[in-house]
């Protein structure tokens, strides 16, 4: 296992730097860079001033040896220096990762366990009400475009109904601490948690129903019903289990992609995380930073495979010594 | 077929989304007819509430341009956008994986690297980087899309090939002198058709999410009416028009779900284990 | 009376790239840092000079040298002494390097010396109109001499922790949530400040921002933070004060750049259309709710030696075609991009495109991002491009760098963009630049202003409004020319 | 044993189940009644779809969904199962009726350990303590012969073979000494060996416990074996029933004669061996070996020698049958001698010349020589082919025009007993017999001089059997066609083929003339191999 585990870590090294380099070829495509977006904020800049501004940005060298000072930099564990923000990338980025993965593995964790209950539920009344309810909503969440029904929560719960705050990470100024701020942060992660839950909630829900549909057919089932079991120890000791493969995999996949999975909902309800920063860092050309964020979500997605295989050998007895 | 659409139909839900799409199809279609001005023209007061004049029933926005009119063409680039990427997103991702799944070893090894940097990049993140770069436009909006979809059309191509691979009519497809490219395309695709055009309406549907999404965020084609554009415009004034985001949600929410109950009544039609059930 | 004690939250958008305001002037960077950092000027919204850092200053007869005598008992917010060697360091090497715009004034200065702790002279090579105008704390900000000599500027970690010598200190900034400054006990100014803190709230979206005030969590709306849409829903919320003074340093004037180089936008004639065939009236009202006024010319009324003795360019869509018909424009497409500064830029274009299009000329929009946008522009590759840019109280720092002949170099968007090229112009403009007296000064821009307007060498839309909306228990914020972004040192909260 | 004195335990009354609209008819059982007697075995028999299942399925309430009982009764110590409660049925399944099915691959839950599977049925009984409750599972697992059963206990179903795996399904039905055990072809998913083994410990079993057995079946073979009493049904329906020897020795019902004159008869014809005829297929010293598992450095790999220095030669004209029990390398010789897989050394000459070192045209070319037919007639048709198109494709990727390989299609299909109208119908329009055709004609499309068929018959019912094997048998008459068939059936290798090679562990271990190995077999695997052919000893008794 710990071999199996090496072995992927170091291909998953290689696959970064590749990706790395591709993600470099990409964000250097684009038009503009960080010298002229810097010296545009300055309200005047003359050629020469922009000119320079480059320099010290290492911008005036060619792109192939940017490319190796920055892999250079990787191996090194260092993501460089966010000339814009004046910081180095890693201290830019593990200041916002905290918020983000709170908010996005809130709303992972929601969306999974409602999502998977939903689906559990909706199979085993499959073709009466209470599954066409609960297929109907989560097509509807599925639906719903997740910066409208972000809008809209705003409006409905904080505006209007004022019982959520509809922005920010916290209560800034209260100063809470401990117990106090917990709950504070608990309140502001509601609304956008669960606005960026709903669409997750909708595929898990449906995966997990088809799936649950899909191994009661098999015939170990069969064999299940016919030992004389209760079908709810069926539901949940045979078909659900069975029925949970796709679904870790899916849930694997998405976990992954917490890290940037979450700039509409950041945006909207002022959520100070790293999505948020990657869209500022593109807006700006801020290479560096844009790279490191890149690099950060793509550890993660590495990350996650790894973690979803070795879950899936941890589920599956079939894979484990295959 | 015939048996297909009788199972297809059996279906109320995906006769529903039939219905719906088709009208939105023939909206999209008949825009230029129904509304011959351009939906980009100040028609009257901003801010016209719904229902407040006859010729504007659905009100106007915040430059006074009629949002009916905008929601007709904007059907038009919504399905232009859902249908046209998801026709590319398939174009690239059936052959890559065909390859991978027919020919295993290093080519489905490294195809499947190259897939997976697509899928490292969070996909809405790597669509806004690919509009940045390429430019908010149509064709732009298009790219970045077909781009960010073709990863799970490849994976899942890949999977069915695979498994078909060793099917015994292909083997006698091999046996029989055929060449590798015609068993590809005679022989095994065909036979990954229903899930490829089950994940493709759903494709539809995630598309135009997407490209409202983009416009949103201020990404999109600016001399493109699109229902993305209207919700992104009456983002900011939400509160004072509430009709102005309300309406393209709306559209946006009833075409995704058409396309979605259509992608499940496909489901349904297809699989010959449903097949037998439900009336 | 002022009342001590209280806390100011604030919206502050976007969120600033950094607060070390010797190295970055964007708006929201001023706007917080401009309570860190301080000049040796104030300006009150006549432009008139105030005391700040400097308590006096003397100007010679021939206009070529400027005295400045700071106060004694300034202390930098790390507690060493605020002297005139900070004054030299700042303005003679720091600002020189790393300020662009003041990096082009300063090329009038001949020397910069400090006799004593106390004194400051500026020795100009020849008499420059403006030059008083050039001490506010965004044009030149003092920044710390002992913490900066030396020292690579931009990596400088003490960037993160700013040392200034204003009326607050810097105290955390939680990034992505918001910025908090406290009050500066050490304040030179006996009493001063009254506010105990300051929150800056950064909220990326305008929405939000607008819900945040009227949930009651932010109290302060500096210009520009809601979308123009919501501004008079919120203005009229109960205990809600609203002024669009504070802008008059910037006077902020909106245009579109018309290429004079090549395709239609070359033609005078084409130009004027564009004048006649926008209806700026309903841009101000329906865009930018009524605030703000329709451009007479190049220069912004708030501007000295600002002229309306000029042509009129009321909108007249039939005027354009005949203009359009007369050079024989034959449709061919232009290429209009917007500013990405947001929705209402957005709906502005879109709107102008559509008034352009009632008198058939043929638009396309470009989209882009604020990058690709700046480079667009810096390399010259637009037919119609919106834009708004400062007039600094003066034209000759801010007006007569669009139009200058000498001005046109690619790789810049902040000199003359649109390649107007008029000798006489250059040469009006440079006369004024250095006349002594002010009536001299606004016979030469009067010249000028009428010149320009006839030539459309851009096409002017409207001094914009920046409207500062507060809790009306909110007294003194806006006091000055440049408003908020000095305007905590005077500002208490009533009880 | 054979007293039918005794009394029923489960009695069957014009039994009658619905099938959802669309079916194929409207009751899979229609009007069925029986008994089931205790301590007897009663073999329920009859093709494919005759509603053997629905029937057995209905006594667990096991029936699928929209299935539905629409009349008669079922039965069990004097209460009707048709109208017991849910919970009163759960509570008989497994402790009163236990059951066992066809695929043992799949009716174990992948995911739990054996020993769980076998402590649920107690738990589910709420009987044990669980530490109990896996001591019995060890028990149980030892009863019915599992080597090692305390390992095989914690294993996972994967981790075990078809047989063994089945014998896990007997344990878990044995767990609560039912009173019946429901049998719904337990065997036919394994190979002769093996499936002789289940068959006598099934017997052993119902001897020991004293259960009444309802065990279902299409092999008349195994109702030799096994039956005391038998019940033969066709279409929903019960065409004829009574012991074993009243049915098989003389069956009264033209449906019974009829699936009784189509087993294939064990004693092969000392069939004249044509040894003046050229070889046209000649393999030396082929060996194939699967690595699986293990990636680069790490896990132990599997390695299987799955063909071990085989030779043969096939003349023309000749039949040679490849036999053996499942997992023999019969199929992996097949598939190299058409080259579909590369073998790892040896050569293989058809016709003289070297197919192991052709590629690409010239391989495809070589191949219009060597064509196969598959085991499976559902799965070795394109879907979404019509069969025109499926027949042509060969030939036209050989360069014949559209035109003329469609008619040569025609004629293929009339020479396989098919309408020329299948031209343009598709595959799933047919029946399972004709589909075998429709691959045979395909086969043939290509003119080949030597045809693999790889368990070509199967999957056919019996009946539909005999038809394909006539049919075969014909064609190599009549086109001079050299046959390798490949079957782990006995029976019908006696029936087919002119000479027999028996593999065993990638080896072929003794060759020789059919008749010669069925009458006087040489090796000891032989041997076991004939005895344990479901049904000989009944049949040589008869003969005898
Ligand atoms: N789940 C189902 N839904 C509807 N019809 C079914 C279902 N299963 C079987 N049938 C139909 O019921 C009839 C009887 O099926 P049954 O399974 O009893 O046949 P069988 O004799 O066991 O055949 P086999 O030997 O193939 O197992 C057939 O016509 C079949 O098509
Ligand atoms: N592709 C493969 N990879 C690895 N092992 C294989 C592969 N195919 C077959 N084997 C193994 O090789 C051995 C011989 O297999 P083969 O299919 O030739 O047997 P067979 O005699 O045809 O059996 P059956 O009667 O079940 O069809 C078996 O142990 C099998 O598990
Ligand atoms: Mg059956
Ligand atoms: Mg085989």
């Amino acid at each position: 296992m710990l071999r199996f585990i090496l072995m992927r870590l170091g291909k998953a090294a290689i696959i970064l730097i590749a990706i790395m380099t591709l993600n470099f070829f990409l964000i250097h495509a684009a038009p503009g860079d960080p010298a002229a977006v810097m010296a545009g904020e300055a309200g005047a800049a003359d050629a020469k001033f922009i000119a320079q501004l480059r320099e010290q940005f290492g911008l005036d060298k060619p792109l192939l040896v940017q490319l190796g000072i920055y892999l250079k930099g990787v191996l090194q564990f260092d993501l460089g220096f966010s000339y814009r923000q004046q910081m180095p990338v890693s201290q830019l980025i593990l200041d916002r990762l905290p918020a983000t993965l709170l908010l996005t593995m809130t709303a992972f964790v929601i969306s999974l366990l409602l999502g998977t209950m939903a689906g559990v539920l909706a199979s085993a009344r499959v073709g009466k009400w209470s599954d066409t309810a609960i297929s109907s909503l989560a097509l509807l969440f599925y639906a719903t475009p997740l910066y409208w029904a972000a809008l809209m929560a705003v409006l409905l719960f904080s505006v209007y109904f004022n019982w959520l705050p509809g922005f920010g990470y916290e209560t800034v100024g209260a100063n809470y601490t401990g117990l106090a701020r917990a709950l504070d942060i608990g309140r502001h992660l509601i609304l956008p948690a669960t606005t960026l839950g709903l669409f997750f909630m909708a595929v898990y829900m449906r995966m997990t129903r088809a799936s649950m549909l899909e191994v009661s057919q098999l015939d170990f089932v069969k064999t299940a019903r016919a030992k004389g079991l209760k079908s709810s120890i069926i539901q949940r000791r045979h078909i659900f289990r069975n029925a949970m493969l796709p679904v870790v995999t899916l849930a694997g996949l998405q976990a992954g992609q917490l890290v940037g999975g979450a700039v509409l909902t950041e945006t909207v309800f002022a959520w100070p995380g790293i999505g948020r920063l990657m869209f500022e860092a593109l807006a700006q050309r801020d290479y560096n930073l844009l790279l490191g964020v890149f690099f950060v979500s793509a550890a993660m997605v590495l990350l996650f495979n790894l973690i979803t295989d070795i879950l899936y050998r941890f589920v599956d007895p079939r894979i484990r010594v295959a | 077929m015939a048996d297909f659409w009788k199972r297809f139909s059996r279906n109320r839900g995906a006769v529903i989304g039939i219905i719906i799409l088709a009208i939105v199809v023939l909206v999209a279609v008949l825009a230029p007819l129904l509304f011959p001005q351009s939906p980009w023209r100040m028609v009257q007061r901003p801010f016209l509430p719904p229902l407040a004049m006859e010729q504007y029933p659905l009100g106007t926005d915040a430059l006074g341009r009629n949002v009916i009119s905008g929601l007709a063409y904007g059907a038009q680039v919504s399905l232009l956008v859902g249908l046209v990427s998801t026709v590319a997103a398939l174009l690239i991702g059936i052959p890559i994986g065909a390859l991978a799944g027919y020919f295993g070893g290093w080519v489905d090894d490294a195809l499947m690297r190259f897939t997976e940097f697509f899928q490292t990049v969070p996909s809405f993140a790597l669509a806004i980087v690919l509009v940045a770069i390429f430019e908010p436009s149509i064709q732009s909006i298009i790219a970045a899309i077909a781009i960010v979809s073709w990863p799970p059309v490849a994976r899942l191509v890949r999977g069915e090939v695979m498994s078909l691979r060793s099917r015994e009519y292909v083997e006698a497809a091999i046996l029989s002198g055929q060449t590798n490219l015609t068993i590809i395309l005679r022989q095994v695709l065909p036979n990954t058709l229903s899930p490829i055009i089950v994940l493709a309406s759903l494709m539809v549907a995630t598309a135009i999410l997407l490209e409202s999404s983009l416009s949103f965020l201020g990404l999109g084609d600016p001399n493109m009416m699109s229902w993305g554009y209207m919700i992104g415009a009456a983002r900011t004034v939400i509160r004072q028009a509430w009709w102005l985001s309300f309406f393209p949600g709306v559209a946006i929410l009833l075409t995704v779900l058409a396309l979605n109950l259509i992608g499940e009544g496909l489901n349904d039609a297809l699989n010959p284990r449903l097949a037998r059930r439900g009336k | 009376e002022p009342v001590t004690g209280g806390r100011a939250n604030v919206v502050i958008q976007p969120e600033p790239p950094s607060l070390m305001m010797g190295l970055v002037q964007n708006g929201p960077t001023q706007m917080v840092a401009g309570q860190i950092y301080e000049g040796l000027l104030r300006y009150d919204q006549k432009l008139q000079p105030m005391p700040q850092l400097a308590k006096s200053w003397d100007v010679s007869e021939d206009g070529l040298t400027y005295t400045f005598h700071l106060h004694d008992n300034v202390k930098w917010h790390d507690g060493k002494p605020f002297t005139s060697a900070d004054v030299v360091f700042s303005a003679d090497v720091f600002l020189r390097e790393t300020h662009a715009r003041l990096r082009t004034s300063l090329e009038h200065v001949e020397s910069i010396t400090a006799p004593d702790d106390t004194t400051v002279i500026f020795k100009l090579k020849e008499p420059f109109g403006p030059f008083l105008g050039i001490f506010e704390a965004g044009t030149m900000p003092m920044v710390p001499k002992h913490i900066y000599e030396g020292t690579e500027y931009k990596s400088n970690p003490a960037n993160n922790t700013p040392i200034g010598t204003g009326p607050f200190k810097f105290k955390e900034w939680v990034k992505g949530s918001h910025i908090l400054l406290t009050k500066n006990e050490d304040y030179y100014e006996e009493g001063k400040p009254y506010l105990d803190e300051i929150y800056w709230h950064i909220i990326p979206d305008a929405a939000s921002r607008a819900v945040a005030y009227e949930t009651g969590v932010v109290d302060i709306l500096p210009g520009g933070s809601i979308e123009n849409f919501d501004v008079q829903r919120v203005s009229e919320m109960e205990n809600t004060c609203i002024t669009d003074k504070g802008w008059e340093y910037f006077g902020p004037l909106s245009w579109m750049w018309l290429n004079n180089r090549e395709g239609p936008t070359a033609d005078k004639r084409f130009r004027q259309a564009v004048m006649y065939a926008m209806d700026r009236n309903f841009a101000r009202d329906a865009l930018w709710n009524g605030l703000g006024k329709v451009a007479k010319g190049p220069v912004s009324s708030s501007t000295r030696f600002f002229s309306d003795e000029v042509t009129n360019y009321d909108y007249d869509p039939e005027k354009a075609k005949a203009l359009l018909a007369e050079m024989g424009y034959k449709g061919e497409t232009v290429r209009l991009l917007p500013l990405p500064y947001g929705e209402t830029w957005q709906r502005w274009a879109e709107a102008v495109k559509q008034n352009l299009d009632e008198v058939g000329i043929n638009v396309e929009l470009v989209s882009t991002d604020v990058a690709g946008w700046n480079q667009k522009l810096a390399e010259w590759d637009y037919d119609i491009a919106f834009t708004y840019l400062y007039q600094y109280g003066d034209p000759a720092l801010g007006v007569a760098r669009t139009y200058l002949s000498t001005n046109i170099a690619k790789g810049s968007q902040w000199n003359n963009v649109e390649g107007y090229d008029n000798k006489e112009v250059d040469a009006l403009f440079d006369k004024a630049a250095v006349a002594v007296t002010a009536e001299e000064r606004q016979k030469l821009y009067t010249e000028v202003q009428q010149k320009l307007v006839d030539d459309v060498p851009v096409a002017w839309l409207l001094e914009l409004g920046f409207p500062t909306i507060y809790r009306c228990n909110v007294k003194d914020l806006v006091t000055t020319a440049i408003g908020v972004n000095d305007g905590f040192k005077n500002a208490y909260i009533e009880k | 044993m054979m007293d039918s004195v005794t009394e029923p335990v489960l009695q069957i009354r014009d039994l009658k189940i619905a099938l959802p609209e669309g079916a194929d008819r409207d009751f899979a059982v229609d009007g069925v009644s029986y008994d089931l007697n205790a301590g007897e075995i009663l073999c329920i028999v009859g093709e494919s779809g005759s509603g053997k299942s629905m029937s057995a399925n209905a006594t667990m309430g096991l029936l699928p969904e929209l299935v539905r009982p629409v009349g008669g009764e079922i039965v069990f110590e004097g209460k009707d199962v048709l109208k017991l409660s849910d919970s009163e049925m759960i509570d008989l399944r497994g402790r009163k009726i236990a059951m066992i099915f066809q695929e043992p691959m799949s009716a174990l839950n992948p995911l739990m350990r054996v020993e769980d599977q076998i402590a649920e049925v107690f738990e589910a009984h709420n009987l044990l303590t669980p530490r109990e409750r896996k001591r019995r599972a060890v028990e149980l697992l030892t009863e019915v012969g599992i080597p090692d059963p305390s390992k095989a206990a914690r294993a996972y179903p994967f981790q075990l073979s078809g047989g063994q795996r089945q014998r896990v399904m007997i344990a878990m039905a044995l767990a609560l000494e039912p009173k019946i055990l429901i049998a719904d072809e337990p065997t036919t998913a394994l190979d002769v060996t093996t499936q002789a083994q289940i068959l006598e410990l099934i017997r052993n079993l119902q001897e020991t416990h004293g259960m009444a057995v309802m065990f279902i079946t299409h092999d008349f073979g195994v109702v030799a074996e096994i039956a005391d009493r038998v019940a033969v049904m066709q279409y929903g329906k019960i065409v004829e029933s009574g012991t074993a020897d009243e049915v098989l020795d003389n069956p009264q019902h033209p449906y019974t004669q009829k699936l009784i004159a189509a087993i294939p008869k064990l004693a092969a014809e000392p069939s004249e061996v044509p040894a003046d005829k050229a070889p046209i297929l000649e393999v030396e010293g082929l060996n194939k070996t699967y690595v699986t598992g293990g990636g680069m450095f790490f896990s132990n790999a599997r390695v299987v020698h799955a063909v071990n220095e085989v030779n043969l030669t096939l003349r023309e004209g000749e039949t040679l049958g490849i036999v053996g029990e499942s997992g023999s390398g019969k199929s992996s010789v097949g598939r190299c001698l058409v080259r579909l897989m590369d073998p790892d050394s040896g050569t293989v000459k058809l016709a003289g010349q070297d197919m192991a070192t052709l590629t690409g045209s010239a391989l495809r070319e070589a191949r219009k020589s060597i064509q196969m037919i598959f085991q499976d007639p559902y799965a070795s048709l394109n879907p979404r082919s019509k069969v025109g198109q499926i027949i042509a494709e060969g030939p036209m990727a050989h360069g014949v025009s559209k035109t003329e390989a469609y008619s040569r299609a025609v004629k293929l299909l009339e020479l396989v007993d098919l309408d020329a109208l299948a031209i343009e119908r598709y595959p799933h329009e047919f029946s399972g017999g004709q589909r075998q055709r429709i691959g045979i004609a395909r086969a043939l499309a290509l003119e080949p001089r030597v045809i693999i068929a790889d368990e070509a018959v199967s999957a056919l019912d019996v009946s539909i059997q005999a038809q394909v094997l006539d049919l075969l048998a014909d064609l190599k008459e009549r086109l001079n066609l050299a046959l390798i068939f490949i079957t782990h059936d006995l029976r019908v290798a006696a029936q087919i083929c002119d000479r027999i090679a028996v593999m065993q562990k990638g080896k072929i271990v003794e060759m020789g003339p059919a008749h010669a190995i069925f009458d006087n077999p040489q090796n000891a695997y032989t041997r076991t191999l004939i005895e344990a052919i479901p049904g000989r000893e009944k049949e040589l008794a008869a003969a005898g």
